[in-house]
């Protein structure tokens, strides 16, 4: 595959990196997880995005989790990369996660003294504003499923 | 409709050189903007009549003596005799003066059917709708206890107009139905479709957000009760809209809102409204925005509808036929009859990300459900990407649609 | 108040070269615009900056991933943040774009009470109100069965605040009051009277139209629950406005109008509503009468309001003082604490009668009953002559009225 | 009185005639119509006029007229030459007489063939389009008033 050569702009480049694109392909933890106890849906109403977030949590640690839905390849991206990235961490970490991810995609200055690994990839929306909610739909659903929120998490 | 048809370059306008917008490029490329059936741009002509009523004009309308004051009035009632003469209306008093198609089929929803429906009644719509279309029809079943009924489409992306037929029973109180669908380009049968409902005596408000800016229209020849469309998709200022209603039922109906200039007489006891179109426009209305929407129908006249029509229709078919031709490309809406607008899908790329891409090309569509998910649920996908055509277009906008999209399909090989 | 005030010129403004309007003859003479209360002029900067949205920027918002929609959204949503700021919103959820203070009362009329009013609920107003913020209450009585309990004002134009205290009794779900009065000026203790409904678990909506152009408004000091207002009298654009709403309340009304943007998810059976502030903005909003309402607040901020209402504080003192001096005017509207606009009645010479005379020397006030009806029955006139101010107002604007009302005394004579 | 020296422009002094003056300050058949057959309200929202025109009708002849209500100086003149001129008509010329005046009020070009007598004085509204109003209600409210209908005219 020729991604980077056929992508003249750097901007794009740096939007469809290949671990980007890799996940988007093939999602990790990707279907409904039958032993969730917290689930949210995330819907981006710019374009129809939706996905279902399930966890698995045992004395406030993230045993296990999946998602399901419909999207673009940066919104599944992020979602399979955040469910890579939380299971086995603590709630509160994964909240504080929360907190780190979205500012990091959204805030050109944001702090980055704390390490978001992988997540790294997806800092190419900074400059595709109208992707960003994309990017951050998945943690939204994240931190409305810890919360047990009952209506549906939006990036509006 | 996957061959390209003979180009008849003579049917072609060339007018794009009087939209100062389209003069600029985009990520380095010179904008090609295919998504006018969102937002359609302005020609200078109604930039520079809405500035210039505010350097010289402005005043509140319809309470004042003053000289400024009867200028912003003559021009503004002036906007409204354009109005009705496009769309034919028997009277200006036809012609209720809205915030946008939204709002029109709003006040229809609440001003004229909400006192008179009752459960067990029925409002009729179509999948096809646009949600403006769609979600003031579910609210007022629902206060009402009335059911809503949702006429099928067709593969094609058609009304099945033999099941809409069945629909129209006696107890359909009103029919809502799109002219032209946003998210498709359909263009409905809407003479027959009307046709066919006032000889079961329903009534029928057609939604002309889509229909009004490509083609000519004659409310009084479609026979509807209702027509509702936009300002800013034919070229006129975001925050105008028009109600077409008919005389009669527009009489009949309470106010909607209530506020000044809609009234005759406030007593502390009780009100006398005031009278038609009046009656309907509670407060200060968009003055500055109905006098730029007066300058857009100058522009479209002084053009020509049928010129309009001939252009985008050559147009449409020429990028109808360089799109199916792309590997990978399937087209979402082939009715037979249509206008403006082209769904599509490529390969499994999600429509979101066909779009930043084509952005990164100069090239704006629009991605997503285009506020038609009932249409998207039909054909089961997230969304389409959609390129909608007006009279700015040429097929030099289309060949750079059609490289953009290739090398999307290139970059997601 | 027949005193003249020692003239304080360096708290005078000197703006008015910024408003091109005003550089223009009528009727052979300098244009003297005595009628913002009716509707402001706007400053260049707004004029220019809504043309430039049009040649550079526009498309439909929210729903775009393509570059103008991406720089369209960011300049609409940026509108929104300096609304909040500028009247001191908790939060952007709490505000709502609407197409005028009209529309954003009957707004919380049928989507905050209508759901909730029943018969024996009251709601309470004052006889000093607009028209819009009274109608929309007669009319949601009429539908749920409440009554409307109506405060009174007194001979100086006042609201009897003893009496507005003893109404508002336990029964009364909603109170609706004006800042300040457009047909008398006069500005009423809005603190005072939030805090006694708040005691009283009464919700309050303030009609901010003629506060916000004349004064710093800070919604969490009033501690209101609705506050409304209009753009064009804030020297920004017609079809727009705002109401400001506490997110709580908003969060558990129901939407109003039904299409698309309010909504995340249509499906056939039912509706998932879109988040604060979306969830009651249907359809395309005025996307460039919000940005250029934007740039009136820019414009605004760059002088500040405390200077803006030194400025009127003087010119009022002044208009009120010369006015009072012409033999046979009788000023209608002498509260004890009032701003920019001055009613008065010129021996028995209708007010009609005075705006065409005075028309024709270029001085454009405002006659009739100013959509407030009920005032003129306290009066028991048929309207009156009303001149108000606004930052681009002179001492010399004043004198040229003053001019001319004598000499309408001398034709009538 | 110097109203004529008083007025500098010409159009005022048009719309001002000493004839309209006069009537607006000594209206003609001013006060309730207790022998009324026929009533109508002629309101304009533009500035508060409201007039109630009475007719007393035998036989399709306008035997008497009175008018009530308060208003500009041009609607009051205007009204009050209306009773002079209709009392003794037939209602059928007087709907004629309607269509005429109303045509000379607020037409340049309007067909003056038909003398209108008195009533030619209001024709200076013409030059003040937001007058045009005041001088027709009172005409709008006769029509109404013979044919008996219930809602206040308006000139809107
Ligand atoms: C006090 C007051 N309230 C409400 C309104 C209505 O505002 P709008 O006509 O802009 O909706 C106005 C102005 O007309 C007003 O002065
Ligand atoms: C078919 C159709 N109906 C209704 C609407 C709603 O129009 P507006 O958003 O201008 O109110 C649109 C456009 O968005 C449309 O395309």
């Amino acid at each position: 595959m020729n991604t980077v050569e056929a992508i003249d702009a750097d901007e794009l480049r740096d939007l469809y990196r290949e671990l980007i694109l890799d996940h988007a392909r093939k999602p990790r933890h990707f279907g409904k997880l039958e032993s969730a106890t917290h689930a949210a849906q995330g819907i981006n109403p710019l374009c129809g995005d939706k996905l279902h977030l399930y966890l698995q949590l045992e004395n406030d640690v993230i045993r296990d989790a999946s998602f399901e839905g419909s999207g673009c390849a940066i919104s599944v991206a992020s979602a399979s990369l955040l469910t890579d990235t939380v299971i086995g961490m603590k709630t509160d970490d994964a909240i504080h996660w929360f907190d780190q991810v979205t500012d990091r995609l959204t805030n050109e200055s944001a702090n980055s003294d704390f390490d978001i690994g992988k997540l790294q990839a997806l800092e190419g929306v900074r400059e595709f504003p109208s992707r960003v909610k994309c990017a951050t739909l998945a943690w939204h659903a994240l931190h409305s499923a810890i919360e047990q929120r009952s209506t549906p998490a939006s990036t509006e | 409709m996957s061959q390209v048809q003979p180009f008849t370059t003579n049917a072609l306008l060339d007018v794009s050189g009087d939209f100062p917008v389209l003069d600029q490029e985009v990520h380095g490329r010179p904008l090609v903007y295919l998504d006018s059936a969102a937002s359609a741009q302005q020609p200078a002509a109604v930039i520079d009549t809405v500035a210039a009523y505010h350097r010289n004009d402005h005043a509140n309308v319809h309470r004042g003596v003053h000289t400024l004051s009867e200028r912003a009035t003559e021009a503004y009632e002036g906007a409204r005799d354009k109005i009705q003469a496009f769309i034919n209306a028997n009277s200006r008093r036809e012609i209720v003066l809205t915030s946008g198609t939204t709002e029109s089929i709003n006040l229809v929803a609440q001003s004229y059917c909400r006192p008179q429906l009752k459960p067990g009644n029925k409002v009729l719509i179509t999948q096809l709708e646009h949600h403006s279309n769609f979600v003031p029809w579910q609210l007022v079943c629902e206060q009402t206890g009335a059911d809503l009924l949702i006429a099928p489409i067709d593969r094609r992306g058609q009304l099945d107009l033999e099941r809409l037929q069945e629909l129209m029973t006696e107890d359909v109180f009103l029919l809502a139905v799109g002219h032209v669908s946003n998210a498709l380009g359909t263009v409905n049968p809407i003479q027959d479709i009307v046709g066919w409902a006032k000889q079961r005596d329903i009534k029928v408000l057609v939604d002309g957000a889509q229909g009004v800016p490509h083609m000519a229209i004659d409310v009084a020849d479609i026979g509807c009760d209702f027509y509702a469309f936009s300002g800013h998709k034919m070229f006129g200022p975001t925050g105008t809209g028009v109600l077409y209603g008919r005389e009669a039922l527009l009489d009949d109906m309470p106010p909607w809102q209530g506020g000044g200039d809609m009234i005759l007489e406030v007593r502390l006891d009780g009100t006398v409204f005031n009278d038609l179109p009046y009656k309907f426009e509670a407060g200060t209305p968009n003055i500055s925005g109905v006098i730029g929407l007066g300058a857009a129908i100058d522009y479209l006249n002084a053009i020509g509808m049928d010129r309009i029509a001939a252009h985008e229709h050559v147009l449409l078919e020429y990028m109808m036929g360089k799109l199916s031709d792309v590997d990978g490309v399937r087209l979402i809406g082939t009715a037979e009859s249509k206008t403006s607008v082209q769904s599509f899908m490529l390969g499994d790329i999600h429509p979101h990300d066909l779009g930043t891409i084509l952005d990164h090309q100069g090239v704006a569509i629009r991605t997503g459900h285009h506020c038609a998910m009932p249409v998207m649920d039909f054909f089961e996908i997230p969304g389409t990407a959609r390129a909608s055509l007006a009279i700015y277009n040429s097929s030099d906008d289309v060949d750079r649609l059609i490289a953009a999209v290739e090398k999307a399909r290139h970059i997601f090989a």
